[in-house]
Parts: structure tokens; C-alpha cells; sequence
């Protein structure tokens, strides 16, 4: 059943060939077969191989160093390479297929009624700081829920407000535009369009409003500032630099 | 008895039994047969065993012959007054009747099975029990992983990073919109009050403009460029003036008013002035 | 020195070339790329990977099928070789380098002589109840014994049969494949021949060879008489049951 003797030499014959003229075939034979030895010794080890355990494991008089040599080079484009790590050798990955060793899995998820009621005063109102969002809808907004918005990538900071205490103001992207197929925000269906479409009572009180939401969403007002690196780091959104003198 | 307590080792260690103990020869002199029950696994192993002992092919076997060494097996554990397991005396009755069977022709209309046909179902099972004996036998000495074989010893690890997608429709959003919105202007009355000045803030901003204040001053004078609205500034007055009559009060402010209606004049005490409310 | 090492490759270049005839460039390019991202997806794996979990990470349209068979090809005479367990595939250190590599063995779990005889009823005669099991084995089976093959997670309840009492019937599982270096069920050595000779069957197949009767049955040898129906009441052989003394 085992029968080690018959060991499938693994070279083609034209190689053997052309090696004859600098090596004589047994000796040739004898290194190929120290490759495929190798191989399988450093497949199936946990931790990376050193060319000691592999001399105490292939038959005496293996010249390790061409062995391993011949077998890195077998495996330089293939989509697993032989690596040095230290002074030992290990199986890796190749570098470009590194995509390939992680995987995201998604879970569809359903916003909640109150981040849908944000999302949208966040759309009509922008630029709308937290305060303006909780004036709006009359409750406090938790800190989840925006944290929900931002990850679904269709709310950004945009700025921060020319105000006491400097907000932060809230505005859409570009993924919220593609995600609910509007060409811009102004496409927001205004007061009337609203009321057209039973959503809202056709007798809101005379000073009722649907805000315009600006032209260029992407643009800062009057009253905002851009968000620096040092306020992105308040935030919380970016890791403080470590400052060495 | 030996083979209770093997049983009972078994259960306990299920593991320690080694499968290679079955290469072992097992003795087959008359004595030792009788102190090896125990290795035995059942009747049938026994009895294949024994066939074994016959040195022919299963297939040629004698039925026969293998009833009888079975038979003079039992006999010999039963004069040494050693018991013997339900199923191997349950296999003897039964071969002593497949012998008789073997003796006597089946007599037409006869139900049953013939002695041969049962002669040969007993064959079958010991023919079977060994090639499922050669079998695992094969099956074991296989390349097998993790002992001739292996698999990759630094697998990498893929990471899996969870990521949530969300949806929603712009209906859903308009409506969530337009509801939240037409909840709050129903219930709106907030917005109202929200223009009223509290008899502090009213207070905070008097004191900031007042104090330093030497001459009589008209009080709408200091309310009107604050307030555009209409609504907004009658309900500042009735706060500024409740906030001007308590800092009357404690002698802060002076007030005076000429006759009803017309306009209230107020200015900072005057420091020779007793704090009194004069203008009562 | 090390000049060697480039003529040893994977496959020959005949067979790429052979290859080339059938597939445009473009094609061939793909499924090589194809053929390096499953190499790289199964070498990091320990457990065998299955087509299904291969075709969600390739891209589309590949013909994993054709991928492995070609990457089978390709490794076929390494010291590592692409094997396929029942419909999964795994890289293994060759068969054939066992000497080699045994002396990496972790002390093995032994199974009972009982436990390994009834893991050969269940692979060859699978699906199998436990009924079935005993009266191949003329003996019951331990509680235990079961247990332990579930514990190896070789074996494994299938299902249960159409039977009155319904019992649970037993098979294999991939892991028993990948353990036992079997591609498929199918493998199991001898599996065709026992089946030619009807072993593999719960009852004995009317072709089934029966032992060659004697010359004439009906004839007594000198050394015996025959049997009354007296005799065998006497014997307490007419209706076998246990004597006890």
C-alpha cells in the first residue's frame, strides 16, 4: 500500500535532459526529489521551517539551499509562494491575490422610523446641526442614530456652524442621491408636491414650511466652516497624531 | 467474569481498545479458547474464528463440522461451569438444529428452509462479517490524514468583516418626513411659547442694559429693535415689565409712568435715592 | 548555480501549448487567473473547500470545474497534491512522502477493533440501521462504540428508513473522505467486487453461491443413524431455546 520505493519523479523529461548537461541524471533525480520533500515538510508544518529541520528530515548530502531555491522559484508566480520569513520558510498567499484572505459578509438591515424622520430632516434642512435636528422633530436624537446615518454612507459632517459652541453641521452624499435615484437634492419633493401626494394634510397651518434644500449640496454656507484634521480628531473620526520631538 | 469486565472496561474507555488487538493471533487450543471468550466479539466471531481454524476457503466450508466444534466449544465452557452469554447459547440451539436439519432431507411440503438453505444463510453471514473484517482492515492501513497524510499546518484565516447594508425607499423617507413634520405643526402650540420671554431671560437682558442708565427711558425703546415680530413683542413687554417691577422691587431700577397707558420711563437708581418703590 | 530551478515547472510547456489549440488567448488567460485564485483560496485552508464556496469568491463565469481539474493536473506530481473529497477540494502532502511525514504523527485516537468494524459496515453498507449493523456483526452494539465514530465526526445520522419504527439509519460523512484519502464512497477499496459476491446485502442474495451440497444429501454416512422427530423433541432441538443448568 505505501510503497515509497516508486516515488513519481515530478520533472519533465526535457528538464532532465537539459540538467544531465551540467548534473548527472542520478544526482539531478536526487534534488527533485529534496524539493518534493521539502514541500510537503514545509506545507504541513505550523510554524515557518528552518533549513536545520529541514536537514535533519531530507536524506543526507541534500544541498538544502538549491532545494529550497528550485522550490521557490517553482512557486514564484503561483498563487501561493514560498516566503522567507527570518531565516526560515514558510507558504504565503501570493501579495496580489491578498484580496482573496478577506470577506465581507452584508446584512441587509431596515433603518429604523427614527433615523428615517433624521435622514430626512437631515435632506430638507442641511446644512442642520444635531440641536436644529432635535428642534425640528421635537425629541432628542440618540447618539445611535446618527451613528446608523453615517454608515450607511448617505450622511457626512459637512462643517461646523459659525455659532456659539461651533455644531457640527449634517448634510447628504452623493450615495444618498444614487440609493433613493435622485439626480439632485433639489428633486426633493417640495411643500405642494407633499401635499399632492396626500402626504402631508392639505390644511397645514399658513406658516407651515418645506425647506429648499440648497442648490449645491457639496458647497459650504455663509456660516459654516470647513471640518480641519483637529476638529475631525474631537470627532472622535481621526486617530490623534502622535507629535514626537 | 472476564468478559463482564471487558464489557464494562469498554464502556468505560471506549478509546483504550485498541482495533489492532483483532491481529493478534488468538489461541485455539481447548483451554485457551475457553479463557479467550471474552475476546470474542459475539457468536458469530467465534464461529468464524473456528472457521478459520479449518483452513479452507469460507466457501467450501463444512457447515457441519463448524456446528459441531461450536457445539463441543460450549460443551467444554459449560463442564468448567463457566458461564456463557445468552447469545452464544442461543447460537448453540440454533446449530444443533441446523445439524439436525443437515441430517434429515426436507420432506416434501415441509415448511421452513431446508438444512442446506440454512447451512448457506450461515455461510453467507460469516462470509460477510469477514469481508466487513478485511475491509476495515484495509481501510485502516489507507494513507490516512494526520498520520501519513497532511493538510496545510499554518492555514491563513480569512477574515470575515461584517458590514450592514441598509434600505430604504425615498416613499418611506418622505413619509417618515412628512408625518414627523405635520405631527409637530399639529402640536404646535410649542412653537408659540418658544417666542415667549422668560421672566429671566427678560431679567438678564434688562439688567444688561439698564444698569448703567442715568436718565429716564422709554422701556419699549430698549425692546424694539430687538423685536421684528409682532407677536414677539407683546409678549416681551409683559415680561420685561414683570421683570421691571420685581428689579423695582429689590432697588435696582426707578420707574415712572405719567397716567394709565401712557409710556413707562425707567432708569438706573440714582445712588442718593432711598430703594423704595416709588413710583407705586 | 540555481539555473535549474527554472526548468522545473508545474506543467510542461507542451501542455500549455496543447491547451492553447482549444481556448483563445484571452479565455486562456482567465481561467489561468482563476486557476491561481482557487490555488490561493484552498492551499490556505486546512479543511477542504467546496465548489460553492469557490465560485462565491472567483469571478464570475469561471469554470470551476475545469479550474481544478487543471490545477489538479498541475500539482499532480508535487509533494503536495490538489485532492478532491466528495465535493470539496483540499491541498494534501502526497501520499507516497508518508514515510516522511509520519514522524509528525500526533498520537492518534485508536478506535476498538468493534468500533473500526462497525465504521466499515456503515461506509459499505450505508445507509445502515443499527438493527442491521447487529445482525451483520451477530453481536449488539455498544451505545458507546456509536458514540465514539459520531465523536470522530466520521460518521453521521442520515436520515431514517421507510420502515415500521422508523430507525435511524447511518453513513459516512466528508470528513471520514478526507480522512481515509478517499475521493468518493465509490473508492472504497473492494467495493465492486463485494458487491458482485452479494456481500453487501441485508439478506443472502438468491444467487448467492451455496456450498457445494455432499454427493447425495439424502444419504447417511456409516456413522450415523437417522434422526426421529423423537429425538430431536429430546434434544430440545425443535424449537431451539436457551438450556440452563
Amino acid at each position: 500500500m505505501k510503497d515509497h520505493a516508486s516515488i513519481i519523479p515530478f520533472r519533465t523529461e526535457r528538464a532532465i535532459e537539459a540538467d544531465a548537461l551540467n548534473q548527472n541524471p542520478a544526482e539531478r533525480l536526487h534534488l527533485a526529489e529534496a524539493v518534493r520533500m521539502a514541500e510537503a515538510i514545509v506545507f504541513a508544518s505550523a510554524e515557518p521551517v528552518s533549513e536545520k529541520q529541514l536537514a535533519d528530515r531530507l536524506p543526507a548530502g541534500v544541498d538544502i539551499a538549491a532545494a529550497m531555491a528550485d522550490l521557490q522559484q517553482i512557486y514564484a508566480r503561483r498563487g501561493v509562494n514560498l516566503v522567507r520569513v527570518g531565516d526560515d520558510w514558510a507558504f504565503r498567499t501570493a501579495g496580489d491575490l491578498a484580496f482573496l484572505m478577506s470577506r465581507e459578509t452584508v446584512q441587509q438591515k431596515k433603518l429604523s422610523r427614527a433615523a428615517l424622520e433624521v435622514l430626512a430632516i437631515i435632506a430638507y434642512h442641511q446644512p442642520v446641526t444635531r440641536a436644529e435636528i432635535e428642534d425640528i422633530r421635537g425629541v432628542e436624537t440618540s447618539r445611535g442614530t446618527l451613528d446608523t446615518l453615517m454608515e450607511t454612507e448617505w450622511v457626512r459632517m459637512r462643517g461646523r456652524r459659525h455659532t456659539p459652541g461651533r455644531p457640527v453641521t449634517y448634510g447628504t452624499t452623493g450615495r444618498f442621491l444614487d440609493h433613493f435615484s435622485l439626480e439632485e437634492i433639489r428633486d426633493l419633493p417640495g411643500l405642494d408636491e407633499l401635499k399632492g401626494a396626500g402626504l402631508l394634510s392639505a390644511r397645514m397651518p399658513a406658516n407651515f414650511s418645506v425647506p429648499l434644500p440648497p442648490a449645491d449640496p457639496d458647497e459650504l454656507t455663509e456660516e459654516e466652516d470647513p471640518l480641519t484634521d483637529i476638529d475631525l480628531e474631537e470627532l472622535g473620526l481621526l486617530t490623534p497624531r502622535i507629535t514626537d520631538d | 467474569m472476564a468478559q463482564i469486565e471487558d464489557a464494562k472496561a469498554e464502556k468505560a474507555t471506549p478509546m483504550d481498545r485498541l482495533w489492532a488487538g483483532g491481529d493478534e493471533m488468538r489461541q485455539t487450543g481447548d483451554l485457551e479458547l475457553v479463557v479467550d471468550v471474552a475476546g470474542f466479539e459475539g457468536p458469530l466471531d467465534l464461529l468464524l474464528h473456528l472457521a478459520r481454524n479449518q483452513k479452507v476457503d469460507l466457501a467450501r466450508i463444512s457447515i457441519q463440522a463448524l456446528a459441531e466444534q461450536y457445539l463441543a466449544f460450549v460443551e467444554q465452557v459449560r463442564a468448567m461451569r463457566l458461564e456463557l452469554a445468552a447469545d452464544y447459547l442461543v447460537m448453540a440451539a440454533w446449530l444443533a438444529f441446523l445439524k439436525s436439519k443437515l441430517l434429515i432431507p426436507k420432506q416434501p411440503g415441509e415448511e421452513g428452509e431446508s438444512g442446506e438453505e440454512l447451512a448457506a444463510i450461515l455461510q453467507f453471514r460469516l462470509r460477510r462479517l469477514e469481508a466487513m473484517r478485511d475491509a476495515a482492515a484495509r481501510l485502516v492501513n489507507r494513507n490516512r490524514l494526520g498520520r501519513d497524510v497532511f493538510q496545510r499546518g499554518a492555514p491563513e484565516m480569512v477574515i470575515v468583516e461584517k458590514r450592514n447594508e441598509y434600505s430604504a425607499t425615498l416613499y418611506d423617507l418622505l413619509t417618515a418626513y412628512a408625518s414627523q413634520r405635520q405631527r409637530q405643526a399639529v402640536t404646535n402650540v410649542e412653537i408659540a411659547k418658544r417666542n415667549v420671554w422668560s421672566l429671566k431671560q427678560a431679567r438678564d437682558l434688562l439688567t444688561r442694559l439698564v444698569g448703567s442708565l442715568d436718565d429716564w427711558t422709554e422701556l419699549d425703546r430698549f425692546l424694539i429693535e430687538y423685536l421684528t415680530k409682532p407677536e414677539e413683542r407683546r409678549a416681551a413687554l409683559a415680561s420685561s415689565f414683570a421683570a421691571t417691577l420685581e428689579m423695582v422691587r429689590e432697588g435696582y431700577l426707578e420707574m415712572r409712568q405719567h397716567e394709565a397707558f401712557a409710556p413707562l420711563y425707567l432708569r438706573g437708581r440714582q445712588r442718593d435715592n432711598k430703594p423704595v418703590g416709588a413710583a407705586q
